[in-house]
């Protein structure tokens, strides 16, 4: 039913919906007066990024990079972990109350762990990025490599197909779908992973400009860092809304 | 279990079997509210014979399959033999060709890279693979559908990329489980040549589910006919229509009366899953 | 004023730059020893965490008083038009201090040439610019890096200089065992900075003079009879928080004795706002420009509700 | 079959983990900085025993609470992007947004708009709960068959039929896989907002061990969120045990 | 479209016709690459007919039948008329009873609940559509499986159950798609007669696809075969053999003949989907 790629009107149809939320928003603010410091405008936000372009741009770089190497490396965590559960399955007693304790303490209780293990530098971040999204494809990814039914595996069994076999030409395609979402929802979180985690200790970083604008009651610095953000990652998921076309196309 | 039992009746037909089962049953459910669905069978298939089987709806036939495919173990009672060998649970996948009754196509994969699986599997190269399958494509009347995805085709089309798939997946031993349920006559026929032609040529063991007794009459060496669940062998009768048969075999008198032996032997059975209810 | 309430208690609520602990014991007494209900406040008070910003929260209205950051806080709230206002500084004496090792073969602030040094950046970083200065070095001599909230990598000696406060991670390190340390206090290089302002919104100070005098008084109340009974304090500012450590806290509760009574704390009574060095510090962060233009200091500190405190109950 | 149970839960699982630690930290002379003792562990939550029982059942509350509005709202949202699909383009970016703004980042704004309730809590645990089950939503129901669709529209099934027959027994699985991650996020979320300005919960205990460096608390806290997650988990999966069973076609 | 074509037609016939299909298109794909599966189809059906529709695998039948159930919308060359009313695109849905050639069942659902799937659709309280499901079961041969799942079944159990939730949904037009494909003679010869019973009791317009050309011969008022793909109305072939019609019809002269014609057509058509392969 869907049909081949992002198309111009999916386009139009995100502007306008981000531009609608601009415009009720400017309008608000400027409606009811609202003071800088609990909601500026984003008018203003968006000259505070031209102002402090080069500062922003050069921690927002710093920001995906931590975040791309760590939703990478999570995302294959998770994949890895749920292809070997499916491979394995006594392991998934093991495995799955582990994953999911670690994954009921916010991560940023692991923040002095991470700056232990892994210093001050982009490696604490990425470590909390993986932590952040590595749980959500593991459920994700497990559910979909567990979704074809009997009668495809029994098929692929006849043909002497071992697990790896059946994994690769069978779960793994079936489970795409649901990986992908596992990704659609972890980008977010990722973010947040390592922003939160700059903020409690980086040497750069939109995570840093938030904690330091917000240490100097510069709110329009804070929203610019944070708007730059979500763009940055609102940008990532386009890319991987593209992907996900691409990957399900046999529908 | 004890393969002793098995000598007789091996001895019986002075040649070694290629696929024999002992006292095979298969029992689904909870004891309480058992289903059995497979009893007592036994049966010996001699190296290149082509058997049909028959009978009634429900009666096991899919699941006696499923059991030689080595998808499913029998119950402890009894044990499958494959060329005289007592086969361990499982150990016959990959052994056995098997096409099951839904054709079971991957809706991510093309018409020839579904038919390709198994070679895949194997390991045989993409591109070989894709050469040995495009010359089947105007055998099986897909010319054209290469590309096509699943969804794209007809019923009928699938059933023949399911059947393509099982034969580019070379064995001894084809189970094949209603393979031309849902083709038309003529297709039906030309398939049944194109079967009966590689089978001649390549004398591989079949064993082939039908519901159409002409079907398992015109194709088998043997016809085995099961009876009403829990299904068990109800008789088997040796078809010694000469070979090669061609389509006007059917209309011959031995041929008649063969099968009116058999129908008389199918209703008998067929009645039962209708608890007695009579046919005008 | 005191007289005016006990029948008819005003709500309020005072928001703290931190969760409890022996930091804001003077706010707990008060409110457990109900000198807050006796000045006819009916108070509520609430901890803060990260990224709660105190002077937001208390400009806007969410809450009626505050524990907020101090001088530099107060100076940047004023000039982004936060209609806040100072009435009283707990903490006399810069609280922050620099550590290093002595391994480290820093000897002086003069050292920190070409060293790693670690400073929050939320504002402390221009105490140390000014420190530095007052040393003779400029920004670019050291490398100055965000220091996180964690002493891990000082104590992994991730880099040479680490920023601390006196109540709170100095103590932390020496738990740890970690003596073998050297401070530097900016007041020695001729740099004081309070911190931990009492403050409250233009509004009440328009509309309700008499709740913030009330505060003031009860509040300095508090700190006093704090310092007379520390025991006690630290059994209130326990029952407050949950799990906290008593010997932690009452560590803190001595080193924030120290710094609250030093210099005009001593002289003049708790709370005093020692308004020469707010203006040293609003020079020197025009000069770094942190700030863009001087804050009308007039308006940002008001000095007239700790100046009617009664002497017997702010000074020690 | 009791035994078999008895493998699969967790409970072996913990005992192994427990006695690793407890004999591989003073092995290796571990530094308690990484990882303390476990007998330290315990006998710091002892110390704290009150309080953490506190903390545990408040947590717990925001969380439910949270998690159940944050749920019903995704839930709704993935049905009316699956509906109506100018509304998933149109807005599902925002929320993608949205979804990436760290809420500690506002703080302040959160307390100035929610206050020092409870309300506060729950609207950061359903904020964080939300985005995940509303994405599973919508891909579970995007997920029913098209031919089975086309059977249900031939017996001239309205929409609202076709969704409750079809689409949402198809989507179940998928939405549970959204509810659970949900319930983490909204765990996660009820203890981060007890950093904005609470004196009970978890989160309180967690971030006064974080800023005193009080490591062996800090394990404490851990492992006590830990399990609750679990817990909470383990209902969730009970459930999906209970409703879902069809899995294997 | 334009109803006034379709005057003619209906005056032809002297009665008014149920079902009519005027100049009906169905292409697939985009226009480089295009599957033509319905060209031109031109077809009236009276009230209370029961015709049979045959062609080769593939040509097009069940694309017909998804145009006819409403499920989807023919080209625009041409338009569907149900009792002489112009059907909009869709317009047919709800008003069809409508069994497809894959059964369809919902796995989470029990057989009996599978069956009375429709009349939940309808509003039917849950008891009473059981109450009228459970007498269907005996008749269908499904008995004790009421409470299965659809993955405890057999091919055709599954087949049995699709067909029982069709005529529960009680529509004056009934559209089958191979309803029997997966069933054995016999079952096959019992649904038959209870097919015929069901409609000479109520006199519902039947449209039935078939591969087995005795089937169609021996259920249909009308036989209309169509051609390879893309699939037309290649002849109908009005059956007059007596009603009701027992079992051995089949081997009158009449009947014969009837097959033998019809099995020339076919054969001709199928042979075009194997490019002229010959059939020996
Ligand atoms: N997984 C299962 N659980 C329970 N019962 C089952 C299962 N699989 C098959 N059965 C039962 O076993 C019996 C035989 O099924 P089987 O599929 O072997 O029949 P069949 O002979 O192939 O019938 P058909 O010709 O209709 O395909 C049926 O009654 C069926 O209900
Ligand atoms: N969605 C689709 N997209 C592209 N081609 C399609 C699609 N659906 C059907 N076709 C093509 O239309 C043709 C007719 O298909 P249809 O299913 O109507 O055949 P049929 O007559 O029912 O055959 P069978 O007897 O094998 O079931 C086939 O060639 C098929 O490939
Ligand atoms: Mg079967
Ligand atoms: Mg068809």
């Amino acid at each position: 039913m869907v049909a081949g790629g992002v198309t111009w009107r999916d386009r139009l149809a995100v502007v306008i919906g981000l531009a609608t939320l601009f415009i009720v928003w400017q309008a608000a603010t400027m409606l009811f007066a609202v003071p800088d410091y609990i909601l500026p405008r984003p008018l203003d936000i968006a000259w505070a990024i031209v102002e402090r372009r080069e500062q922003i741009w050069r921690a927002l770089l710093f920001t995906l990079a931590e975040t791309g190497a760590g939703f990478a490396i999570g995302a294959l965590i998770g994949i890895g972990l749920a292809v070997c559960l499916v491979l394995i399955p006594p392991c998934e007693a093991v495995v799955m109350p582990l994953a999911v304790a670690i994954n009921a303490v916010p991560s940023v209780a692991f923040v002095p762990l991470a700056l232990i293990w892994f210093g001050l530098g982009m490696g604490s971040k990425i470590a909390m990025a993986v932590l952040a999204i590595a749980f959500i494809v593991l459920l994700n990814a497990l559910s979909g490599l567990k979704k074809p039914e009997q009668g495809h595996i029994d098929l692929m069994r006849s043909f002497g197909a071992g697990r790896f076999g059946i994994l690769w030409r069978l779960r793994l395609p079936a489970a795409m779908p649901s990986i992908v979402t596992g990704l659609r929802v972890g980008l977010g979180r990722s973010t947040i992973a390592v922003i939160v985690a700059e903020m409690l200790g980086a040497y750069d970083g939109i995570g840093q400009i938030v904690y330091q604008s917000t240490a100097q009651v510069d709110y329009l610095s804070v929203w610019a860092a944070v708007l730059t953000a979500m763009l940055g990652s609102l940008a990532l998921y386009g890319c991987l809304v593209a992907i996900d076309r691409k990957l399900i196309w046999w529908r | 279990m004890d393969s002793s039992m098995a000598t007789p009746s091996i001895a019986a037909d002075h040649r070694p079997a290629h696929l024999q089962l002992i006292n095979v049953w298969k029992r689904f459910g909870p004891p309480e509210r058992q289903t059995v669905a497979v009893r007592n069978v036994d049966l010996a298939i001699q190296p290149g014979e082509f058997v049909t089987l028959i009978g009634p709806s429900g009666c096991g036939k899919s699941t006696l399959f499923n059991m030689i495919a080595g998808l499913i173990a029998p119950d402890d009672d009894g044990s499958i033999l494959l060329s005289n060998k007592v086969q361990q649970d499982y150990g016959l996948l990959g052994k056995v060709a098997f096409m099951p009754q839904r054709d079971l196509l991957f809706p991510w994969r093309t018409v020839i890279d579904n038919a390709t699986l198994p070679l895949e599997i194997e390991g045989v190269s993409r591109k070989a693979a894709r050469a040995r399958a495009e010359a089947l494509f105007p055998e099986f009347g897909l010319e054209g559908f290469e590309t096509h995805y699943p969804h794209q085709l007809s019923g009928g089309m699938r059933q023949r990329v399911a059947l393509m798939r099982t034969f580019l997946f070379e064995r001894d031993l084809v189970l094949l489980d209603e393979p031309f349920g849902a083709l038309d006559a003529l297709t039906r026929s030309m398939m049944q040549r194109w079967l009966l032609d590689v089978w001649a040529k390549h004398r591989r063991t079949v064993l082939f589910i039908t519901h159409d007794i002409d079907e398992a009459i015109f194709l088998g060496d043997k016809v085995v006919v099961m009876t009403a669940r829990p299904g068990t062998i109800k008789c088997a009768e040796r078809i010694n229509l000469p070979r090669p048969r061609a389509a006007s075999v059917t209309t011959t008198g031995e041929f008649i009366d063969i099968k009116r032996r058999l129908l008389a032997v199918v209703e008998e059975e067929s009645l039962k899953t209708f608890g007695g209810a009579t046919l005008a | 004023a005191a007289s005016s309430a006990a029948s008819a208690a005003e709500k309020v609520s005072i928001r703290l730059k931190w969760v409890a602990q022996a930091q804001f014991a003077g706010i707990y007494v008060a409110k457990a020893k109900g000198f807050y209900a006796d000045a006819g406040l009916d108070a509520t008070i609430n901890p803060g965490g990260p990224n709660i910003n105190v002077e937001t929260l208390v400009a806007s209205g969410a809450d009626t008083f505050g524990i907020a950051s101090g001088t530099e806080g107060m100076l940047y709230s004023r000039e982004k038009g936060l209609p806040l206002v100072c009435v009283g500084m707990s903490q006399q004496m810069t609280p922050f201090a620099f550590v290093t090792y002595d391994s480290s073969g820093i000897k002086s602030v003069k050292d920190f040439k070409g060293k790693k040094v670690a400073v929050w950046f939320t504002g402390v970083q221009y105490t140390l610019y000014s420190v530095m200065a007052h040393e003779g070095l400029s920004q670019k001599d050291a490398q100055i890096i965000a220091q996180p909230f964690s002493m891990q990598p000082f104590i992994d000696k991730q880099y040479d200089v680490a920023t601390v406060t006196l109540y709170n991670e100095l103590n932390t390190l020496k738990e740890q065992g970690i003596n073998n340390i050297r401070l530097f206090m900016p007041d020695d290089s001729g740099v004081t900075t309070q911190q931990d302002a009492l403050v409250t919104s233009e509004k009440m100070i328009k509309e309700k003079p008499e709740q913030v005098q009330a505060f003031v008084t009860a509040t300095l109340k508090g700190w006093k009879y704090a310092f007379e009974h520390k025991s006690e304090a630290v059994d209130i500012v326990m029952a407050a928080g949950a799990g906290l450590e008593r010997k932690h806290q009452e560590l803190m509760l001595d080193e924030i004795q120290r710094v609250m009574t030093a210099k005009l704390g001593g002289s003049e009574g708790l709370g005093a706002i020692d308004m020469k060095a707010v203006s040293d510090v609003q020079d020197s962060l025009v000069k770094f420009e942190a700030l863009k233009k001087p804050v009308d200091l007039k308006a940002a500190f008001d000095s007239s509700f700790w100046a009617k405190v009664p002497a017997a109950d702010k000074k020690l | 079959m009791k035994r078999d149970a008895l493998l699969r839960s967790p409970l072996p699982m913990l005992v192994v983990l427990a006695l690793a630690w407890w004999l591989v930290v003073p092995a290796l002379k571990i530094e308690a900085r990484y990882l303390p003792p476990l007998g330290a562990v315990i006998a710091d939550a002892r110390s704290v025993w009150p309080d953490l029982l506190a903390g545990f059942w408040r947590t717990l509350l925001e969380t439910v609470i949270g998690f159940f509005i944050g749920a019903a709202l995704g839930i709704a949202a993935g049905i009316g992007f699956a509906q109506w699909r100018w509304l998933e383009r149109g807005v599902f970016p925002i929320f993608v947004a949205l979804q990436s703004v760290p809420v500690i980042a506002f703080g302040a704004i959160v307390v100035i708009w929610f206050g020092n309730t409870l309300a506060s809590k729950v609207v950061i645990a359903l904020y964080l709960a939300f985005f995940p089950i509303a994405v599973n939503t919508l891909r579970g129901l995007q997920e029913a068959d098209p031919q089975r669709m086309a059977l249900m529209r031939s017996f001239g099934a309205s929409s609202r039929q076709m969704f409750l027959k079809l689409s949402l027994p198809t989507a179940l699985p998928t939405i549970m896989i959204g509810l659970k991650i949900g319930l983490s996020l909204a765990l996660a979320g009820a203890i981060v907002g007890e950093w904005f300005g609470d004196t009970v919960g978890l989160g309180v205990m967690l971030l006064q061990a974080l800023y005193f460096e009080q490591v062996p608390r800090l394990w404490v806290l851990i492992l006590t969120c830990g399990g609750l997650g679990t817990l909470l988990y383990g209902g969730a999966g009970l459930i999906e045990r209970r409703f879902i069973w069809w899995r294997a076609e």
